[in-house]
């Protein structure tokens, strides 16, 4: 009776020994996939932010049924880790990642917020990613070989937005953000690029229903633009309470904006209002199109989808060239240098994509229409 | 002897209006047993909470050993050496009852989080200490069998006399005791009697609030009746039976009614 | 369902025959016992790799002993820290997230933003500020009663939020990074792909806390403690300065709210305002009350759970949240003690050896 | 019988504060149940009133078992009580805690009315203070309220806990003559007191509680010369 | 500029500030009747509120089959047809929220009292199940099935278990209201059609200015608001202080025990207070959908612990104190926003909160249901 108390906690102890000697074997195979090798999506798919997850899956999702269609007897898998963009969860699940040798290449980490808990075990480990979305400039200062980005940063898409708005002969502009990383990071570079022709008008709170007194502001300032930093559902909100409240100030936003939400959510008052993404338009390139809306019941590719796929073609071309481990994946990324559907494809030191195309966007007839770069 | 313990001087307690003391004059002496008695409703408890710093008195001061008890604060009532029990028992009913006790025996330590992390040897010495005194109180009110029982589980006589033990571990010189023998049958109201007399002879001054005759007119040095927030008599036990203010306010309006 | 609740009973009853085997072997088994269980504890990072228990502890969709420090270590350090503050003393904190976000904001201060210190040397500052903290919300706050307090302390954990949230000095929205590891020491290396250092280090200070506050449960402040909590005003009255002992509470729980916050910061080495939520508070209490406020090894399990589950069920993917809800309202309802509610004295022993008493008499 | 309470057992917690205790109420009686603070008086009160559970016996009233029944139905049938303390709202004028008498049996404007009238007859004191807040009355106002408030639902038989409690003397006298006043208007009255003398003087039966047992019953007048009750509630 | 911006545009501020603050005082009076009467914080008030965001949404959508939009715009109605429109909306919100109040209150709380009943047993029961299915499908059509079946078994159980009258501490209300809030919130986010994404509803009302004031134009959806949460008030204090209901509900926060002994069924009443909160929740949730014409699986968690605040600003339990500190906090929210930027608006909403703490520790007008009156 006394005993088994000890009896218990002995042969839990001989078991994690045994775990020990069996984990031991596991960390020299390291490298020792068995079965297909795997690419990994990396962000959220479920959560408040899983629409975006959803696209960028999609856009990988067709890239490797395309290969793997075309090479039957070299499969590629893929494997999702859905850290519903928050960087609480992210690590468990980056080392996940990191632990099947299977990885060999992941596209992501979605949001700028979980890059900059994980990228650093990512490199540690020397697991290639090319990131459909994130756009924080400062991710490319931290020396990460491993780092790509399949798209320009904010730093190439704020000056753009800014030069568009000083084309469309705006003298004063309110910039307003959602105080999110992305959103504040964005808003102050627009602000920086746009000079004495900004008026800072601070941030909203984007989980409030209620944005009269930034409103208030604006329409106090009298501002004949408004350029907002932030995502679609506050960006709505806000196009749609200006309107109610008699701005007629031109409403410009980022690439967070660049979803039909945003026009669900405005309404009417969404009619109009430009929008700056450095992802290129759904028809910019028909061949994609097609096959996003063959393989997705005709559904339009959504944000980052083609920039999804464009990463996901990069790894898949590394494997097709025979490389299998992550090293030789990342070597070849690194020196890879072909067009994709969005844009061609070659990364500088810091892992920016080069060529620093930025689109513009207007919402007409309820729908997002391309209106083409800017210069 | 008859050195004046707790003076309770002209005592007017109000509350929203209406009076509960009204100008109220009491004295305890050092070492004696004194009964407060009154119908229900007539102010003993009130007076009882001014005395132990719950109500701060409307007008009049209320001073122990000659120091005026108003300008302290209620735990600091207790270090002065003023001990209470409650009418309607307030034991910390998730403690054990030696627990309890100790909680009352820990009012005259002084270790606190830096001994008990690092287990200086003060702190071991009052924490012994502290177990101890409490054993010996809980042996003393002849409950020690059951000093490892939570408080809300003793039967009611236990938890009665445990108020009693946890009061007196704080080492006080006036102890209050408020209708101890509420609930109690003829027989445990003899045991209390003698226990109420025990604790006297180790040298405590006792106030006692009580209902019930038998146990106050036993037990008492001498008897105070308040009724209707004012005192009506003050004396000898046998004298205050047969003072007629006393018997037509307390023991009914028998005289006018018959 | 009654299958359910028999076997929820003789779980239970496991666990307190554990306890009465426990209390009646001698001191070298009781020991080596410990011993034993500390041992397997730190070997719980290669549970995974053990056949069965491997597969019934590990983790499907996320690495285990990430899992275990990330998440589980900082849960349980949480939720001891806030079993002081709610279960022993009863005070009732909704802003718990507050000090373990003071923790590792000025890990992140110290040793990245405005500072060079290292990991080490920023412990125990970050430490006594949390605790200063606690102090500063403390002192005003604790005359409030149960509920008001809850309201303050639910306010005070969003200030502190949204103050880091809009102060570039604290790094604003885009939070701080590069926040130094801790030294490499004993032969542990602390990078970033090895979660296991991290996981000895903080089981490490979770047994020095349990220590601390067993040490302290079991003393005057512990007593006085629970008085408070059972009863302000007869403790008050019994001599207990229940405000001194309350802040102390209070200082305490928010010492080791920053520890959990050090620890986290220098884990992941980058911290922004969004890794503390209100919502996260509001979790944090659900593991106290939920493995059994007032009981340590409650709350200790309560943490377990709740960081662990979440991770164990990610197959349910998005239904989990309302999975944990659901199972709250179930918990509070058949067992609002919490799993291991808390024990008193030596009742339970008496009533069973009443009850075979009984068996025998009769 | 109106009442007949049959070897009742009540729990406080796990402690049995009432320990099997019987005693019956007749028509048109006042019965009265004396003992020490804590001998089980409010407790049986509360039993009665429905608001405490019974472990074990019965409690009839007109034949019918209601040892089970829910607090408002025991009200629809006439039993309502002035409980100890006697339970005014602060927070509502004296109006207002009179009609809370009527909660349950409802009524129309004209019988409300009458009772009102009624109430205001036994307790003149309550019409001056109609408008004031229960909180502000004095004790003997507010007793006279409960009493007024408890008569407004047109009971069967009253139940008073203490109703002299807190009270000056004269004030007490009142109290009680009202008592007996209500009684010869056909309501039975069962009444706890601590104010032995007073009370069975007053009543026609009376109960000695001690220690949630009764210990003793008879006339009012007997228990009254009775030595040991004498020294035990009545002061020697 | 911007100190002087809070001058320029003070009645603008106000306007709005008094808007969003009707909608915080009808929600706080939810927590303040349930606080009075139970001294519990409902915390899963906010997603009382919520449903009957989506109860609105239904009303005008589905049951009045009102497109989003009609031909590029806002499918504005007029006249008898939008007071039809608006108050069928409006009762169909109150009444998801009173409903769902009420079955709040029987699952997980009325347990706790230890006091449960056969619906909540299962409801329970079959929650029980669905959990327990969930582990090997996940389909939902199979659970609920799953689930079916096995509720009458297990809300026998269940029953036998509630029969023992177990009353929880107080701490374990406050857990089971917050996971009852998780898991209502949650179930709406996974189940409803557009899961978490944010919700249009339809916009009925073109927001004209109704007239001029102090230079500032007031929208005739600001002074419904305005206008209907002070009806909504007044008419909750008439019913409280004038129904033989109400007197119960004010009697219980008084003194739960001598209302019982004076047969006042105290079981009836607590229904009868969530199912006032909750109208009073769906009402201010149909205004909210008025104004704002969105909703969201999580829209209740800011707002209510906005309300809640306000709530405890006023005097928690104080009816009027919900409507004094729900006005005030919308009014400091927006004043203060105007002065120091928006981010910083929930610092100065709780800041406000604690000074008042400070120097009136129960809030403004103090505690205590029984005592409001008009």
């Amino acid at each position: 009776m006394k005993k088994s108390v000890l009896r218990v906690g002995a042969s839990m102890l001989v078991l994690s020994l045994v775990g020990v000697a069996c984990g031991g074997s596991d960390d020299s195979s390291a490298d020792a996939c068995e079965g297909n090798s795997k690419i990994a999506f990396f962000g959220a798919l479920t959560g408040e932010a899983g629409n975006l997850g959803i696209n960028i899956k999609k856009g990988l999702d067709l890239a490797v049924a395309q290969h793997n269609e075309a090479n039957p007897d070299a499969q590629i898998d893929v494997e999702a880790y859905d850290s519903q963009g928050d960087p609480d969860q992210a690590p468990a699940l980056a080392d996940k990642a990191i632990a099947d040798a299977c990885v060999k290449g992941i596209v992501g980490p979605a949001f700028s917020g979980e890059s900059a808990a994980v990228n650093a075990k990512f490199e540690e480990a020397g697991l290639p990613l090319i990131t459909p979305s994130a756009t924080n400039p400062d991710l490319s200062k931290n020396g990460w070989d491993v780092f790509h980005r399949a798209l320009a940063g904010d730093d190439k898409q704020g000056p753009g937005a800014a030069s568009r708005i000083v084309a469309d002969g705006k003298m004063k502009v309110g910039v307003i953000d959602d105080n999110s990383e992305y959103g504040k990071g964005l808003a102050d570079i627009v602000q920086t690029s746009l000079g004495d022709k900004a008026v800072e008008l601070n941030s909203l709170d984007p989980e409030a229903a209620d944005y009269s007194a930034v409103i208030t502001a604006a329409k106090d300032a009298g501002v004949d633009a408004v350029f907002f930093g932030g995502y679609y559902a506050a960006a709505g909100k806000l196009a749609k309470q200006m309107a109610d409240a008699g701005v007629t100030a031109q409403f410009y936003s980022g690439d967070g904006t660049l979803d039909v939400g945003f026009i669900e959510a405005a309404g009417p008052a969404a009619e109009g209002a430009i929008l700056t993404c450095t992802c290129a338009p759904k028809d910019s390139n028909p061949e994609f199109l097609k096959a996003f809306q063959d393989a997705n019941k005709g559904e339009d590719p959504a944000t980052y989808a083609a920039e999804a796929y464009d990463a996901a073609s990069v790894f898949l071309a590394a494997m097709k060239d025979g490389k299998t481990s992550r090293g030789d994946i990342l070597k070849f990324i690194n020196s890879y240098d072909a067009a994709g559907v969005t844009k061609q494809l070659n990364w500088d030191e810091a892992g920016e994509v080069t060529g620093s195309a930025v689109y513009a966007y207007e919402i007409k007839d309820g729908a997002i229409k391309g209106i083409g770069l800017i210069k | 002897m008859s050195e004046v313990l707790l003076d309770f001087n002209n005592v007017t307690m109000q509350f929203g209006g209406v009076t509960a003391l009204n100008e109220v004059s009491l004295q305890i002496k050092q070492g004696e047993i004194l009964g407060l008695i009154g119908p229900n409703g007539a102010g003993k408890t009130t007076c009882f909470n001014v005395m132990t710093g719950v109500y701060a008195p409307t007008l009049g001061t209320v001073s122990f050993e000659g120091k005026n008890l108003a300008k302290l604060k209620r735990f600091e009532i207790t270090k002065v050496g003023i001990a209470r029990t409650f009418q309607n028992i307030r034991l910390f009913s998730e403690m054990t009852a030696l627990e309890n006790v100790m909680v009352g025996a820990d009012a005259r330590k002084k270790a606190s989080v830096g001994g008990a992390i690092l287990r200086t040897s003060r702190q071991r010495h009052e924490e012994k200490e502290s177990r101890e005194r409490s054993m010996e109180l809980l042996q003393f009110m002849g409950i020690s069998d059951r000093a490892e029982t939570a408080a809300r589980n003793l039967p009611y006589g236990y938890q009665r006399r445990l108020e009693i033990a946890r009061a007196l571990a704080t080492e006080p010189k006036l102890l209050c005791l408020d209708e101890p023998a509420a609930g109690f049958n003829p027989a445990e109201k003899e045991e209390l009697n003698e226990l109420i007399l025990k604790i006297r002879e180790q040298g405590y001054t006792v106030l006692l609030i009580e209902h019930d005759m038998n146990v106050v007119m036993k037990v008492s040095d001498r008897v105070a009746v308040l009724d209707f927030g004012q005192k009506i008599a003050d004396g000898l036990p046998a004298d205050v039976r047969n003072n007629p203010a006393v018997i037509a306010a307390y023991l009914g309006v028998e005289d006018n009614a018959s | 369902m009654s299958l359910v609740l028999n076997f929820w009973l003789r779980v239970t009853a496991l666990f307190s025959g554990f306890g009465e085997q426990f209390r009646a072997m001698n001191k070298w088994q009781r020991y080596s016992a410990y011993g034993l269980g500390v041992v397997a504890l730190y070997l719980l990072p290669y549970w995974p790799d053990v056949p069965v228990l491997g597969q019934i502890v590990n983790t499907p969709g996320s690495q285990f002993e990430t899992v275990l420090n990330d998440q589980v270590v900082i849960f349980v350090l949480i939720a001891l820290g806030l079993n002081v503050v709610v279960g022993i003393a009863g005070l009732l904190d909704l802003g718990y997230v507050g000090f373990y976000a003071v923790g590792a904001y000025v890990t992140a201060i110290l040793t990245s933003a405005h500072g060079n210190l290292p990991w080490l040397l920023a412990l125990p500052i970050a430490v006594v500020i949390s605790m200063l903290f606690g102090l500063i919300l403390g002192t005003p706050t604790l005359r409030l009663r149960g509920d008001y307090l809850a309201i303050v302390t639910l306010g005070f954990g969003e200030i502190i939020r949204l103050t880091a949230k809009n102060m570039d000095w604290l790094g604003a929205s885009r939070g701080i990074s590069n926040i130094k590891k801790p030294p490499s020491m004993f032969g542990l290396k602390f990078g970033v792909l090895d979660a296991k250092p991290y996981f000895y280090l903080g089981l490490t200070m979770v047994f020095i806390v349990i220590f601390i506050l067993h040490r302290l449960e079991y003393s005057r402040v512990g007593r006085a403690w629970v008085a408070i909590r059972e009863d302000e005003d007869a403790a008050e009255l019994m001599g207990v300065n229940t405000f001194k002992f309350k802040l102390w509470a209070f200082t305490i729980g928010a010492g080791i709210g920053g520890l959990a916050g050090v620890h986290y910061a220098g884990k992941v080495g980058f911290i922004n305002p969004d890794n503390f939520p209100l919502q996260l508070s509001i979790l944090f209490l659900a593991a106290v009350v939920l493995g059994g406020s007032g009981n340590m090894y409650g709350a200790i399990l309560g943490g377990i759970l709740v960081a662990y589950m979440p991770e164990r069920l990610r197959n349910f993917s998005d239904k989990r949240i309302l999975v944990f809800g659901i199972v709250l309202v179930l918990m509070m309802v058949f067992r609002p003690e919490g799993i291991l509610p808390k024990r008193v004295g030596n009742e339970h022993k008496k009533r069973r050896a009443r009850s075979q008493e009984g068996e025998v008499a009769s | 019988m109106l009442l007949e309470v049959n070897d009742l057992h009540v729990f406080y917690g796990r402690i049995e504060a009432i320990k099997g205790i019987s005693f019956t109420v007749g028509e048109g009686e006042i019965v009265t149940l004396i003992g020490a603070n804590g001998a089980g008086k409010t407790t049986t009160m509360r039993t009665i009133s429905g608001v405490r559970t019974v472990a074990q016996g019965s409690i009839k009233f007109e034949g019918q078992d209601i040892t089970k029944m829910a607090p408002h139905d025991r009200v629809k049938l006439g039993i309502c009580q002035a409980p100890e303390g006697r339970g005014i709202f602060p927070g509502m004028t004296v109006r207002e805690n009179l009609d809370m008498g009527t909660y349950v049996r409802g009524g129309n404007a004209a019988e409300k009315a009458a009772d009102l009238e009624h109430v205001f007859h036994l307790f003149p004191r309550l019409q001056e203070r109609i408008t004031q807040l229960g909180g502000t009355l004095s004790g003997g106002e507010q007793q006279m309220l409960a009493i007024g408030r408890a008569l407004m639902s047109r009971p069967r038989l009253l139940l008073l806990d203490e109703p002299s409690m807190g009270l000056a003397p004269m004030l007490i006298a009142q109290i009680f003559e009202i008592i007996k006043q209500i009684n010869s208007e056909g309501i039975s009255v069962l009444l706890v007191e601590q104010n032995a003398t007073q009370a069975l003087r007053t009543a026609r039966r009376g109960y000695v509680l001690e220690t949630g047992h009764v210990v003793k019953e008879g006339s009012g007048q007997l228990l009254l010369d009775d030595p040991a009750v004498r020294a035990a509630y009545l002061g020697g | 500029m911007p100190d002087w911006l809070i001058i320029r545009t003070f009645w603008e501020l106000t306007v709005t500030g008094l808007a969003l603050g009707s909608i915080y005082a009808l929600v706080a009076l939810g927590y303040t009747l349930v606080y009075g009467v139970l001294r519990l914080i409902n915390f899963a008030h906010s997603e009382i509120f919520m449903v009957g965001t989506f109860g609105a949404l239904l009303a005008s959508s589905q049951f009045l089959s009102i497109p989003l939009l009609e031909d590029g715009n806002y499918p504005y109605r007029t006249g008898m047809t939008l007071i039809i429109f608006l108050v069928f909306i409006m009762l169909i919100a109150m009444l998801f929220s009173g409903i769902g109040a009420v079955v709040l209150e029987r699952v997980a709380y009325r347990p706790l009292r230890g006091n449960g009943d056969a619906f909540g047993a299962i409801v329970l029961a079959f929650l029980t199940a669905f959990i327990v299915s969930l582990v090997f499908v996940d389909q939902a059509k199979i659970n609920v099935i799953i689930a079916l079946l096995a509720t009458a078994p297990i809300s026998y159980a269940y029953m036998r278990f509630f029969k023992q009258g177990r009353k929880a501490p107080r701490l374990a209300f406050l857990i089971s209201a917050i996971g009852a809030s998780t898991a209502i919130s949650e179930a709406v986010g996974v189940w409803s059609k557009h899961g978490r994404d944010q919700y249009q509803t339809p916009r009925l009302l073109e927001k004209k200015t109704l007239f001029t004031m102090f230079g500032t134009d007031v929208r005739i959806d600001y002074a419904i608001v305005i206008v209907g949460a002070l009806l909504m008030m007044t008419a909750l204090t008439l019913f409280v202080n004038k129904t033989r209901l109400g007197r119960g509900v004010r009697a219980v926060a008084q003194d739960a025990e001598t209302s019982r002994i004076l047969g006042v069924n105290v079981d009836l009443i607590i229904i009868v207070t969530f199912a006032l909160g909750g109208v009073m929740a769906g009402g201010a949730a149909m205004l909210f959908t008025l104004v704002y014409d969105q909703t969201r699986f999580n829209i209740g968690f800011i707002l209510g612990v906005k309300s809640f605040t306000a709530a405890v600003l006023g005097g928690i339990g104080n009816l009027k104190g919900a409507l004094l500190g729900g006005l005030l906090l919308g009014l400091v929210e927006n004043y203060g926003s105007a002065i120091f930027g928006g981010q910083w608006k929930d610092v100065i909403a709780f800041v406000v909160l604690l000074v008042v703490l400070m120097f009136r520790p129960t809030g403004l007008l103090g505690e205590s249901l029984g005592k409001a009156r008009v």
